[in-house]
């Protein structure tokens, strides 16, 4: 089992959502981050471009057993990268799973997943 | 002790010098006082519908639908005292279309200018019951705003409102209100904006709702950014929306406090009426269902609040909130995406409102208007006929004028945003803003 | 440039004349506005206090605790137009237990009525005090809720506002106000409510705190979950007590500049004094401390706003805050969970006020008061006397019907939550909503 | 049915007797009301700026920024009616630095006193002025805080703007306001505030910035924490300057509607100037800078508000907007860290409203003055150098004393954070709390 | 050493938290995230049920000396699960920690857990 | 390739990003968490101290080439290490980084870090 970790633009989300689910992905945990990269954004304060050293991104998680690593990434790639070549797509990180349990049945390894 | 008092004096008299020296230009100071009053506690409507609606769109789009009461804020003020006030209450022209004074452009001719009663007492000075109507041709856009809510352009938004203000706000304000307005004429109530302010702001939204396409993404399962937001700004709204309607009565006496009794008696009756049937219907009475009774108690009281008695209150908070409430289970049905619920709530419960009030007329009521304009008396029938045609003739002109404005919008500069703004999301994409900076690590 | 303005005329005058053509209707234009303004800033308390409260709580309650104000809103102005204003300010009933007027019933019979003056000149319209007293009987309730905040179910909680109201704060309000109140008649000094409002908020949400029993959880180590908000709160609860303690002066003269500058003093001398302990007892001055300070200051010269001067209202302020903070300190020694001090800042804060009041009466008053109850001067030792009566009778009353309401409603339909709604969050288990949507992504 | 009216009546009776039968007690109720409004609108204003600043800070400061004007409410209230009210509007003592009336010590000798008319008439009661005008005296310090916020100490800010008060604000009231002071008899116009309250923040404001130096880290790069509180703040503060402005004509009459219009105008035209500019400079119209084009918009016709004319104030809107946009790219040109633009928005904003206003005074006033203080008639260019004299006046006081001020807290009990607590935040630091507890698990 | 990473209600944190500490788990992080699984949340907006796409979470990691393993997922499932058979109770992830290190002292190792 | 996971005080974001940067670790993606550990932080609550039972901290992920562990480890350490001996300071973690993917380029391995 894999642990995929995805770090995308936060305007992706739905887009990478739609995506995994096509690839009969269901379940994923996504949370709020800030990401420090290439990629630099503007804001505007009082007339002034504001580059703020810190850009809000969204981080997906996903556990996967090992026969659908690739096609999760894929879907990730579909539907976070944005047209043209933009710095900021964003990250995929994949780490190796030990164990996973289901809490509610208790069940373990890849049934659980 | 008064020996300072004296000198002190001279800061003051400087001001009041200035008017009570002046020829005629003495007012009525407990009225005026009152109107003032209520053209401030109008204005705070403007920031409490920004929170309102703000905290009920997606985290991306806080600020742009903010900026949507407030940037009416900015241009609707200043095409008011350029044209509006004189479209609105001067002189027919076009055969009644509008009015026009010139001595109101840009409030130009009314420096000194004051209301006066029939005995010829000054009342208000002019420029209050400016800035006082002022106030709702900002409120009224800004109120329609709610329908197309996350899904248009910044600049096109500033145009239509604009547009909007000049060709469907301004004439219709004119019948309704102004002394030569053909509806006004009529004897068609409304007090304080059921028809000009309510009615017209929800058909023009459903309008540019249909006509602009829904959200893009699944739009039934979007929740909102804040609603701790929203129930802020309906408690600035119902406090604001005593200077809307007790304002209204021009006065500061019995008639001022009818209205603002009955205002608070048609919202508390909402509010308990939406919790009630949320509460058997889905088994949870909610924080936005008790905001949205308030809401729908307050437009349904809105051209009533001269001529109900409490009872009436009660009753058009209560039909205002069961009716409001079937037109948003219709609306999910139906399947457009006004996405606020600027129909659903304004234009619903402005129409309840303007017609049921027919049925809860003070009897005292009758007796008053005929001095006026009718010669024998008036039956509820008569008078319900009246009410029907001044509201047929608010809805169908917005319709049509509303589908002129956003053709002409649509075709020129643009109104609806593009796929990548709107999911990047208005804030980011017209104002290179964040609403909530807090919620990541800075 | 007046011709057009003559016409506009016709506007104003429809509802003018509804008041000034009646027999006897004439009102004080000046204070009738002064009253209506403060009619609109108690009701901005309300709001006020569901940001202050809602703010204090955890995330999972928020938009519930919001909901006790407002749900108060809408419950307690229904049940004030039906019964509430006849039982607080009818004649006589049940041997003066609390009043009743059938004309009051709804308010059916104050359409057209004024309240006059010795000399019978008109003041304001009855519906102007009934609304402003009506908003008290909003408040009062809402107050009280923060004692049990967290942890009551929401149908519980409006069943026992609604019996609440009727069978403790009409009957308070009915002593203490009425003209034929016994406590009113004894010269108990209550300006604006420190024992109908503050003490009997306080002390029934100690009882009903002790009722229900503690959260679920440890409930010391519970923090705020948006001080920001808590703080916008006191801001508005501030600028609403203006109408709280001024309005109550049914003027808009010197009595009513006097309340309110004690007001503004009582309240910054209660957040000075705050900041001063707790700087010196924690070597940090909390932003909350501030705000209790505040409070304290301003519960404490709600009761005394008409009879102390400047100096006493500093004192008022200073004495406010440093017993309720050490009210706070023993109420954790005693372990009881006042989930957000309704008693020990309305309760204490009220008490304080309506005792310490005594020691720095203006001279004047003193006479002023023989005139109507007394043939001689009275001592302070008697007026202590008679504080302390009223202080009394409203803590004992409050304490047994409280008991009796609670009984009643916990008996019946149920008032704590289960363990399962506590730990879910009152706004998911009885609202089917989140407060903040945007701390999580959408 | 009035049988239990008469009774009623003896509660508002006792208060109402109270002013009634004192001698020469009686005022002008309309005016009055109006007066109470405006004060409570002008308290409405802390509130609104503790949000406006509070959402631009970092989120480790919003609680300490907001503090900074809640604790200016509580401390300037009471040093106002101990000692700044004699400062300001006392008679001229030490050559007319400052006034002093020992009447005025904690208001002793102003329980009873009514500010009258040439006539004798009363007007309002001598309380209501000096509240008002405290009002003024909180503000000032609080919009001051914002040139150094995120960098200083609970403590030493406490004690920085007492003395600052003390030293900076009564003595330029005095000259302005008074009628002893000697701007004012120069006929310096300065309607609410031009000098007194915006430049003179608005320059300490940079002074302090200067001498304080900047925030640690890349201040270029901080961002706010809450725009959306920021903007309901914008919203708080333009309905509250309808105090500020229309209150300090103390009248309730023409004077009064003249300042209320050229104030909203005067907003309106700044708030769409800025959208305008940034949008053509940046291609983004931002919130936070139509809030603030408000701003500069409201403080620009600050001054003006008793002259201009519904043209004039929306040239002051205009180019208060520009010239402040145009400051602010200087600023970051320049490189000093004025936090908040306390100097860029007010400073800068003031000093155009001051001086630009004499282009745009309605001929009537020229007139009006004469009678009072000329014999013969001004011209434009006599004004703009009584103008620019107040002006230069205002920025060398402000300077020269913040200086003294600032070097006194700073050698004694220090200004500025050290490291550790600017890097910890004001909230944890100095407050023992933090702002926002939802966004983090609790 | 292993990472445990707990996906659980918001609800269940209190008791999750408190179990931990009784099976002598003392150190934990906690965050918020958002999931999409089998679970259905409803929530009411205007008399409609909503069914958001994303259902509120907390996320729990607690790094373990291997020994600990076993008594820490038990302690999470005691805490978490909820009566019945409820979707939704959430998921145990296992992975694998090479290095651990108390930046205040620089241990490494399981000394530094 | 690992994925090191450090959990710091809130204050010491700054100057731990400026170590890192110093070290030529540009990429980061940083998050809001809550923990319980060893150290008490108080918050003073109308008079009373109250010591919440999770306290704010904040979590910095970095994915780094194997070369590259030991000098982010330590500049980690440079900047979230506070005067004295203060518990609190925080944990890192390493785990290992299996894949990593450049959304963008669809680069993988170590030229997508
Ligand atoms: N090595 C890394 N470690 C941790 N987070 C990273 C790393 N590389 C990228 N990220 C995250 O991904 C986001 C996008 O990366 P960025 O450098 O802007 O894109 P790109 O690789 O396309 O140039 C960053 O904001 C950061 O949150
Ligand atoms: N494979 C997975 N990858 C990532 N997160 C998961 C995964 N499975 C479950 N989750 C998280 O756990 C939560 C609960 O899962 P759910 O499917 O509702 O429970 P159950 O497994 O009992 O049916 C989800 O909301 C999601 O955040
Ligand atoms: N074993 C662990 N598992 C998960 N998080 C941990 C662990 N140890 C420490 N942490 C995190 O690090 C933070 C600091 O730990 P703490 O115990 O206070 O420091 P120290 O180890 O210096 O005593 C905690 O609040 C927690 O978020």
């Amino acid at each position: 089992m894999k642990l995929i970790t995805a770090i995308i633009r936060e305007t992706q989300l739905n887009q990478v959502h739609e995506e995994l689910i096509h690839a009969e992905i269901e379940r994923i945990t996504v949370s709020r981050v800030s990401g420090h990269g290439r990629q630099k954004r503007e804001e505007i304060y009082r007339g002034q471009v504001v580059i703020p050293s810190l850009i809000p991104k969204i981080k997906i998680e996903i556990a996967v057993n090992d026969a659908f690593v690739d096609q999760t990434i894929d879907a990730i790639i579909r539907g976070a990268k944005t047209e043209g070549d933009n710095v900021g797509d964003g990250k995929i990180f994949v780490t190796n799973l030990e164990q996973c349990i289901r809490i509610r049945t208790s069940e373990r390894g890849s049934e659980a997943i | 002790m008064n020996r300072n008092l004296k000198i002190l004096l001279s800061l003051p008299l400087i001001f009041i010098s200035l008017g009570a020296f002046a020829q005629g230009t003495d007012t009525d100071h407990g009225i005026t006082s009152w109107m003032l009053t209520s053209t401030a506690l109008v204005l705070l409507m403007v920031p409490g519908l920004a929170m309102f609606y703000g905290g009920l769109v997606r985290t991306k789009n806080v600020l742009g639908t903010m900026m949507h009461s407030f940037t009416a804020m900015g241009v609707m003020t200043i095409l008011w005292a350029a044209v509006g006030y004189s479209m609105s209450f001067g002189g027919n022209i076009l055969g009644g279309w509008f009015g026009w004074s010139p001595d109101y452009f840009f409030l130009q001719g009314i420096d000194n200018s004051i209301i006066k009663d029939d005995a010829g007492m000054g009342i208000i000075p002019e420029y209050i019951f400016t800035m006082f109507q002022g106030k709702f041709a900002i409120i009224t856009p800004a109120i329609l705003a709610g329908a197309f809510a996350e899904r248009v352009t910044f600049k096109g938004y500033v145009i239509f409102i604009a547009l909007w203000g000049l060709l469907v706000y301004n004439p219709l304000c004119h019948w309704v209100w102004a002394s030569d307005g053909f509806l006004f004429n009529m004897d068609a109530i409304d007090f304080a904006g059921g028809t000009v302010v309510h009615i017209s702001a929800g058909v023009s939204g459903l309008v540019a709702a249909i006509y602009l396409g829904a959200r893009r993404g699944n739009y039934k399962k979007m929740t909102p950014n804040n609603l701790v937001m929203t129930m802020m700004g309906v408690g600035l709204l119902w406090v604001g929306w005593f200077g809307f309607n007790a304002g209204s009565s021009i006065n500061s006496g019995l008639s001022t406090a009818q209205a603002l009794t009955v205002t608070q008696i048609a919202a508390a009756a909402g509010a308990v009426t939406w919790l009630l049937i949320e509460g058997f219907h889905q088994g949870k009475a909610s924080a936005l269902g008790l905001a949205s009774g308030v809401l729908a108690g307050l437009v349904a009281i809105t051209p009533a609040a001269g001529v109900v008695t409490p009872i009436g209150a009660l009753a058009l908070g209560f039909f205002a909130s069961v009716i409001c409430y079937g037109a948003l289970i219709l609306k999910n049905k139906l399947g457009y995406d006004d996405t606020l619920d600027a129909f659903g709530i304004h234009g619903v419960g402005g129409i309840v409102g303007a017609i049921f009030l027919t049925f809860f007329i003070r009897a005292s009521w009758f007796d008053g208007m005929e001095s006026y304009f009718f010669t024998g008396n008036r039956t509820m029938a008569e008078q319900l006929g009246i009410q029907s045609f001044a509201v047929g003739i608010a809805i169908v002109y917005s319709i049509i004028s509303t589908l002129i404005v956003l053709l002409v919008v649509d075709k020129t500069i643009g109104l609806r945003s593009t796929k990548e703004e709107e999911m990047k999301g208005l804030d980011d994409s017209y104002h290179g803003e964040r609403g909530y900076g807090m919620v990541n690590p800075q």
